[in-house]
């Protein structure tokens, strides 16, 4: 018996890089929950990847449909960016009636959308991010600073959400420029930055993308030597590629306390998967809680286990780390109650959306290290 | 009908055409020879508004017309030929004509969709005359044919052809008797007299040929170095040193008759 | 010439059929010509004369028919091996390299050359003094006149054993188209062969040792310049009376 | 006066370093680009995952050499695999030709149909690239990364100012100008060039001369791909190496060719740095420049900055247009050679 | 001698064009069987879609050889279009910052009309060059200092869900000629600055003003929420749920022997096919009456020779601008359609690669100057576009099955596969063209 999920991302296109990773990962907690016996009973769970190319929209939803119709998948863990995770949800997750979990489509968009309870996404809101970050750098004494976002949903979400919480905090942000992922040369946007006569630099962008274009060309002039990092930008390339220099940086990034995160680790590292990079364990927990949704529901229709995403996520019940999917199945299938924790400390609020509790990190010596949490 | 007046024309360093003024007269068949370079084709395309002079000033029956853009020139009736020869290469040699009379309704893009009949109409009166020029060019055969695929000779015939499909006031030629054979110019040559008398064409004429221009043109302006050297009767400048020195030459050196043959 | 035979012509076309991949334009076309002769080719329109000319020198694949040089068979020759093999063409149109200052127009034409080509450039200098002032323009600048000047000076550049010219002297004024009739009188006592279609044909006839009318895509007449122009019915028909 | 050598430090380090370096990275596409659109009369449009293409074996050479321990110093390694990838990118392109543009050719047909044509060669560069060596950012860069440093710099000139140079822009820079200059000889005094301008004239007047047209087209691409190598691994040394970015550079390295006047390598490299400079200059914040300029203890209210940097791409094609509006064939007359 | 019809004039057999249409609707009905009929509906609606903007392409370019590079722009002005026309007006933003934007437009308004007046009392020099350019400036600061404030009070409105000022809340059918019209605007502005430049400068000032279009639409959140993205448009069809929902709909959709859910995709996206294919139907019609009028010669011989045509008596600026304008304004209907059938907005989904470049391998594919070529272009290219996905997997997937499982090659290439996706549209590409170089349908040469 097998039952098929879709792993719709943008394999093509401006985030091609990212996606092969956060794919990685999701078939990751499929093959774990397939060698624990797989859901229901004995059925394994197949990923079908399809192509989002994260920007157009009409190939995404013409890909989802085919995911739907000739392949019949029971749920889709995707889409990745915003734009094409609407419209897929719109024109073929809803007409379909059909389960979505995005890892990390983060538009405010998605958090009233009339989805009939069909969407959830385990990447946080932005809007509470924001305020982590500001209340990081507030608490360090950081008083103005300059802010580049890379400009799409996400990017001008989370900026507009620190500059706010920022400002409350009586902060200033000096200068906020937007930067486009994929180009050239990035040596205009630092040029504007650096000139604003801010300290820091906060970089609101993707650590494989325009983000780390910015931070090298700020390293590389001199503009910049402290920078705040969000989310996007946490992976251990970042490391590699700005070297030394990184070192006195902070950021913030959805974590759980501890052992959820680094459970993932050692879980891909042992599966031969990299744990680093962007989304890849709110690509996991997406289809973890796929998974367990259909386990809890006893069934793989979605108009059934919609209902239980919320259930598996939230407490009350037992914690599950990565590593523990086949601990989690088992407990449901026994009729208990889990709260799914995973790689990122999954809550899911308000319409399905993270909660999340957040790492705050400083690089110290070319390493990521926990400051505490927030 | 037209009068040029202390007309200049200049190419980066070059003066092509240098404080000319002369008069073409209304009804008359003007030749303009002088050596290559000497700025002919220059004077034309300057007077048609294919470019604008550095000074001077053009009139059309009094009329300034200095500078004007060549389609507002044809429609004031002043239409041109081409040195090189500028045919609509994709389109059929009776398309060619047809494209030619001016204030087709047709060409309106609205009309297309509202007034069908009106166009059948208009189309089959320019068909009509377009297959008269066809006849009396002698290119029947290759009617159908792509402008871009005719012969030099041909291409010329249908740069005259185009001429004949309005009714013009002034018409300047440049060269059409190059590389036309000799027996179709001298037809040419008819119909260029049958236009200027029973139509009262205007005509001004390139032409490198002696015998065509001593037997249509009335007078002759020689131009060289981008002035004009001498104006008459062809017979005068025929006979004019200058002109002789500059221009016409005095025949071959070697006689043919040599001993050695094939 | 090493290898040349004596008795045959230098450029032979022999039954030349063919066309533009539609109808056929030649319809078995013999032309000749021997070292030494100026061959004239007269005729009306679109009688398939430049087309002839393309055939000869491979820019038109025949349908039938035998091109020859020195009695070697070259109709499978592509042209700039025909241009390696001693032919050079001047075409009625597109005649010059627009973009290229004169100088490098009448480069190219000693492109192949491996020796100092200066000289001629001097040669075709003197025989047209207004390229030498203007060598170092673009060749699309030029007057119409002055553009055919240089697409001749560039095929004689070469130094061809076959010089094949179509139309040389459409739009050149008439002291110079007679400089450029004893050039080729020059040219051709020294031992190559020309051959010309010429619309200026009593002209060209006076010079030529013989002459074809083409019409139609075929042979009409044949026979020296004296006698074509003699030739009342092709006096009327194709010289213009 | 120290005031006024802060702010030119200021402006150098901030903006025409860079903006040199950049613009010579788009010069280095720009000329290849301009080349072919000047020999063969299209626009490539699979330069930029050309360029990737030869960069990708040039890093994978440079991997292989940097395994066996080879290395060149201060100098990045990846020179020394540049002819690999060069090579390699030289198949490609001859390939190309012959598979897909040849035909073309002997068909006469359009410049759009071999501008089309090129965008279905890219694809398949694009889906090769990327099967290869993956959609990722690869660093392939060793060697000392600064010539000099902003700090080693305030220290040996005592200016609160720094300055940083780094080897991969000086090297950028240097070659440009070389292969322009180059280019440019090659053109206008080899046999060669003049049978690539001849032909990119008048392809039937060329034959007539002697012209091969095929050693015409075989250098075009020959030279088209080493100057695509070439671009794309002293790209990918200084920033870093990722298929998506190479396809990214093609715009305003066609708006450098473009805005030069196609055909001429002149042109190429004056139109790229005019892009890369627009880019900076309009959206750069001149407040603490103009501090330094003006008087003691004064400071303007705003960023003094004209344009925010979302709209830099803008403004380079908002020049673009203007220029083109004033001199419509460029700025060095392109006249295709 | 014979009459000289040369292939170059004779028509294409009079059976390839419906033969090829025909074969179109294979692949469409083989992808319904195959993978069912939403699929084959969607690539239909799409395929109109792009079918219209091809056809506007090709009328710049097949009718009048203008080389437009900024399908792009058009397209998201269509989308615009779509967003200003549909969605319900924001009072409070309009309250917050509409009169600030009024004045602000006033202020531009009064600028123009002194520096018209100024310029036409002054002599021609540099003192009036100046005195403009002052002028400009001063006009610049004025607006600036009424609009930046307003901006701020708009976007300051509710900045998650609105942030803008909201539409007409008309039906959003209307966007369809709204979106045709600010396209045809645009390109008339365009047109009067660029249209001088030859094709291929043409080609880079329109591909920079596209994007400059798209830069705009993405910054400035006032006018369409930028990158925030419009979300959830009206629909001129029904929601399926809603269908789902209805007892009729479902009893008739067990009827046929279809489940309520496929049934219900299949009757909105039909509906949607249905509109589409009576837009392309006219538009269609027109462009070929128009084509093979004397319009259509005039245009022609434009195309081939301007300098003749010009000698000829016909206005190549005029005649250029309208062709221009036609054709863009082609793009922006089918833009604005293609908004409505997404559902949503989203400027930063417009690249050039998709929305330029794809269409114009639509029209040379098809056919460029032949309409219904560039129609085929649009429905043959866009299904590649579409399976080349599901078919470069397949393929991948051969190529695995071949190695030895779980082996570095074999990881290699699957992890590869998405981009076979692009060697696919390539190799398809290229088979298209090789097979018909002047396109499947080429143009009627010669009639
Ligand atoms: N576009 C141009 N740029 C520079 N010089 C030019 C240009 N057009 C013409 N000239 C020069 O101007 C002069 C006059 O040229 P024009 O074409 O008027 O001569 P013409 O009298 O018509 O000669 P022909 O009898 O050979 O046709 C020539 O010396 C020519 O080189
Ligand atoms: N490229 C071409 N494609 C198709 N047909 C052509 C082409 N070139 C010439 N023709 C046709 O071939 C015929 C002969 O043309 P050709 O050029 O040989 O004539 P010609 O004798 O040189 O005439 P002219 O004296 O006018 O130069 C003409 O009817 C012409 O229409
Ligand atoms: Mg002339
Ligand atoms: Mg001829």
């Amino acid at each position: 018996d097998e039952i098929k999920i879709g792993v719709l991302l943008g394999y093509t296109g401006p985030i091609e890089s990212l996606t092969p990773g956060m794919a990685d990962s999701a078939e990751l907690a499929m093959s774990e929950v397939n060698a624990a016996g797989g859901v229901l009973g004995g059925a394994t769970l197949t990923g079908v990847r399809a192509d989002s190319t994260c920007v157009d929209a009409a190939a995404a939803t013409a890909a989802a449909e085919r995911l739907v119709t000739s392949e019949g998948v029971a749920a889709i863990m995707g889409a990745d960016c915003s734009g094409v995770t609407i419209a897929t949800l719109n024109n073929v997750a809803v007409p379909n009636g059909l389960v979505m979990i995005s890892p990390s489509a983060t538009s405010p968009a998605l958090t009233d959308i009339e989805d009939q309870g069909l969407f959830f996404r385990t990447a946080p809101s932005d809007a509470r991010q924001g305020e982590v970050l500001a209340s990081i750098l507030a608490d360090r004494g950081v008083t103005e600073i300059a802010v580049t976002y890379t400009n799409n949903d996400y990017g001008k979400g989370l900026s507009d959400s620190f500059q706010a919480a920022f400002e409350a905090k009586g902060g200033a942000v000096l200068i906020s420029a937007a930067h486009e992922d994929g180009k050239a040369d990035y040596s205009a946007e630092v040029a504007a930055l650096s000139a604003s006569g801010a300290e820091w630099l906060a970089v609101l962008g993707y650590a494989d993308q325009g983000g780390v274009g910015v931070i090298r060309a700020a390293v590389d002039t001199g503009g910049f030597e402290k920078f705040a990092l969000g989310d996007g930008m946490f992976a251990e390339s970042l490391i590699d590629a700005i070297g030394s220099d990184l070192n006195g940086t902070v950021g913030s990034v959805p974590w759980s306390e501890g052992e959820g995160a680094d459970a993932f680790v050692k879980l891909a590292e042992d599966s031969g998967v990299d744990p680093d990079g962007s989304f890849r364990r709110e690509s996991y927990d997406a289809a973890a809680l796929i998974a367990l949704a259909i386990q809890a529901a006893g069934s793989a229709d979605p108009a059934e286990f919609k209902a239980k995403v919320l259930d598996v996520a939230n407490a009350p019940g037992e914690k599950i780390l990565p590593g523990e999917l086949g601990k989690a199945l088992k407990i449901l299938a026994d009729g208990g109650d889990v709260d799914y924790v995973g790689a990122t400390n999954v809550e899911l609020i308000g319409p399905g959306e993270a909660a999340g509790t957040y790492r705050e990190y400083e690089v110290k010596d070319g390493a990521y290290e926990t400051v505490t949490f927030r | 009908m037209i009068r040029v007046e202390h007309l200049t024309k200049t190419f980066g360093g070059v003066t092509a055409v240098d404080d000319v003024s002369l008069h073409l007269r209304e009804g008359a068949i003007t030749g303009l020879i002088g050596p290559n370079g000497a700025g002919k084709t220059t004077l034309f395309n300057t007077i048609a508004g294919a470019f604008a002079p550095d000074a001077g000033r053009v009139t059309l029956a009094g009329e300034d017309i200095t500078g004007l853009p060549p389609h507002v020139l044809f429609s004031r009736g002043v239409l041109r030929t081409f040195q090189i020869a500028h045919e609509f290469s994709s389109l059929t040699v009776r398309e060619n004509l047809m494209a030619v009379p001016p204030d087709q309704s047709g060409e309106r893009i609205w009309n297309a969709w509202i007034r069908p009949a009106r166009i059948r109409e208009e189309e089959a009166a320019n068909r009509a005359r377009a297959e008269e020029v066809i006849d009396f060019l002698q290119i029947g055969h290759v009617a159908d044919e792509l402008a871009g695929n005719l012969s030099g000779g041909q291409k010329k015939l249908l740069e005259l052809g185009r001429t004949m499909m309005t009714e013009a006031r002034m018409v300047f030629l440049d060269e059409v008797g190059a590389g036309v054979n000799r027996t179709l110019l001298n037809t040419i040559g008819d119909a260029i007299l049958r236009l200027n008398r029973e139509r009262g064409y205007t005509f001004c004429m390139i032409e490198h040929d002696m015998d065509f221009i001593g037997r249509l043109c009335d007078p002759v302006i020689v131009m060289a170095e981008g002035r004009v050297l001498v104006e008459g009767s062809a017979e005068t400048v025929k006979n004019d040193e200058r002109v002789i020195e500059a221009y016409l030459g005095r025949g071959l050196k070697s006689r043919p008759g040599r001993e050695r043959r094939a | 010439m090493s290898g040349q035979d004596t008795g045959g012509p230098l450029l032979s076309g022999r039954g030349m059929i063919g066309g533009y991949g539609g109808a056929d334009i030649l319809h078995g076309v013999n032309i000749e010509a021997h070292a030494g002769e100026i061959v004239v080719i007269v005729g009306p329109n679109g009688a398939g004369k430049s087309t002839a000319m393309k055939a000869l020198f491979g820019m038109m694949p025949l349908r039938e028919g035998r091109v020859t040089l020195r009695g070697a068979d070259i109709t499978a020759l592509s042209p700039q091996d025909r241009v390696k093999a001693g032919m050079g063409f001047v075409p009625q149109t597109g005649n010059v390299f627009a973009s290229m200052s004169v100088e490098e127009n009448l480069e190219m034409g000693g492109f192949l050359r491996e020796d100092d080509v200066s000289e001629t450039m001097e040669m075709v200098f003197s025989l047209f003094p207004i390229l030498k002032e203007k060598r170092r323009q673009p060749a699309g600048e030029l007057s119409g006149g002055q553009r055919q000047q240089v697409a001749v000076g560039r095929a004689l550049m070469t130094r061809p054993e076959a010089l094949m010219l179509d139309e040389p002297t459409a739009g050149v004024s008439p002291i110079v188209m007679d400089e450029l009739f004893d050039k080729i009188l020059d040219i051709a006592a020294t031992g190559p062969a020309i051959l010309m279609v010429e619309q200026n044909a009593r002209q060209a006839l006076n010079i030529a040792d013989r002459g074809y009318v083409l019409a139609q895509g075929e042979n009409r007449y044949e026979g020296t310049g004296a006698d074509l122009m003699a030739d009342p019915e092709v006096r009327r028909s194709f010289l213009g009376g | 006066m120290t005031d006024i050598l802060n702010a030119l430090v200021l402006f150098m380090n901030f903006v025409g370093v860079p903006a040199l370096a950049y613009g010579s990275q788009l010069a280095l596409g720009a000329l290849g680009v301009t080349l072919i659109f000047g020999v063969l009369r299209f626009a490539f449009f699979a330069h930029g995952d050309l360029m990737a293409f030869g960069t990708m074996v040039t890093i994978l050479a440079t991997w292989g050499l940097q395994a066996m321990g080879v290395s060149l110093g201060v100098l990045p390694t990846a020179l020394l695999a540049l002819p690999f990838g060069a090579a390699a990118a030289v198949l490609a392109a001859l390939s190309a030709d012959k598979a897909v543009f040849a035909f073309y050719r002997k068909q006469r047909a359009k410049p759009v149909v071999f501008f089309i044509a090129s965008v279905g060669v890219m694809f398949v560069l694009n889906g090769l690239v990327r099967i290869i060596i993956g959609p990722d950012d690869q660093r392939f860069a060793d060697g000392g990364r600064f010539l000099f440093k902003v700090g080693e710099f305030r220290d040996w000139s005592g200016l609160s100012e720094g300055l940083a140079i780094r080897t991969t822009q000086a090297l950028t820079v240097v070659a440009a100008l070389i292969v322009m200059v180059a280019l440019f000889r090659f053109l206008e005094r080899t046999k060669m060039g003049k049978a690539m301008r001849a032909y990119s004239d008048n392809e039937d007047l060329a034959l007539l001369s002697g012209v091969d047209p095929a050693r015409v087209v075989r250098w075009t691409w020959v030279i088209a791909a080493v100057l695509a190598t070439l671009a794309g691994v002293l790209y990918g040394l200084d920033k870093s190496f990722k298929p998506f970015t190479y396809f990214q550079l093609l715009l305003p390295i066609f708006a450098a060719a473009i805005l030069g006047g196609i055909g001429s390598p002149k042109g190429a490299v004056v139109g790229a740095y005019i892009v890369a400079f627009s880019e900076v200059m309009v959206t750069y914040a001149y407040r603490k420049f103009a501090m330094y300029l003006g008087p003691q203890d004064w400071a303007p209210e705003g960023l003094l900055q004209l344009l925010s940097t979302e709209y830099k791409f803008s403004v380079s094609f908002l020049i673009l247009v203007a220029v083109l509006v004033t001199r419509p064939t460029g700025l060095f007359k392109g006249k295709v050679f | 001698m014979s009459a000289g019809t040369r292939i170059a004039a004779a028509p294409a057999s009079l059976w390839r064009g419906p033969l090829l249409y025909a074969g179109m609707a294979a692949l469409l009905i083989g992808v319904g069987v195959l993978q069912g009929w939403n699929v084959a509906l969607s690539i239909l609606c799409f395929g109109l879609i792009s079918a219209i903007m091809a056809l506007g392409v090709n009328i710049a370019w097949g009718y009048a050889g203008i080389f437009n590079v900024g399908v792009m722009g058009f397209a998201a002005l269509g989308g615009l279009a779509a967003v200003l026309v549909a969605q319900p007006p924001v009072a409070e933003a309009w309250a917050a910052g509409g009169a600030g934007l009024g004045l602000s437009l006033l202020a531009v308004a009064v600028t123009v009309a002194i520096i018209v007046l100024v310029r036409a009392r002054m002599a021609r020099g540099a003192a009036r060059g100046w005195v403009t350019a002052a002028l400009i400036g001063a006009g610049y600061a004025a607006a600036r200092a009424a609009f930046d404030p307003a901006v701020d009070a708009i976007e300051a409105v509710n900045p998650a869900s609105q942030g803008y000022l909201g539409g007409l809340a008309a039906p959003i059918v209307l966007a369809w000629p709204a979106g045709g019209l600010l396209a045809a605007l645009a390109a008339w502005g365009i047109g009067k600055t660029a249209l001088g430049l030859r094709s291929d400068y043409l080609a880079i000032a329109t591909l920079g003003i596209s994007e400059i279009v798209i830069a705009v639409l993405k910054n400035e959140d006032w006018l369409s929420r930028g990158v925030k993205n419009v979300t959830g448009l009206p629909r001129p069809v029904p929601y399926e749920i809603d269908l789902q929902a209805s007892a009729d709909f479902v009893a008739r959709a067990a009827a046929l022997g279809l489940d309520p859910g496929e049934a219900s995709g299949i009757a909105v996206k039909g509906l949607y096919a249905l509109m589409f294919a009576v837009v392309l139907g006219v538009l269609i019609w027109l462009a070929e009456r128009a084509l093979n009028s004397p319009w259509g010669r005039m245009m022609r011989a434009i195309r081939d020779n301007e300098t003749a045509a010009a000698a000829m008596g016909k206005n190549i600026t005029r005649r250029h601008l309208e062709t221009f304008v036609l054709g863009s304004a082609l793009v922006g209907i089918a833009g604005a359609m293609m908004v409505t059938f997404d559902g949503q907005f989203t400027p930063a989904s417009y690249n050039p690669l998709r929305f330029t470049f794809l269409i114009w391998v639509m029209v040379i594919v098809g056919g460029s100057g032949s309409n219904w070529g560039s129609v085929l272009g649009g429905f043959l290219i866009w299904f590649a576009w579409v399976e080349a996905e599901p078919l470069g997997l397949w393929l991948a997937g051969g190529v695995v099955a071949l190695l030895p499982e779980g082996s570095a090659a074999a990881d290699h290439v699957q992890a590869g596969a998405p981009h076979m996706r692009m060697i696919f549209m390539g190799v398809i590409l290229l088979t298209a063209m090789r097979f018909a170089p002047r396109g499947l349908i080429p143009e009627r040469t010669g009639r």
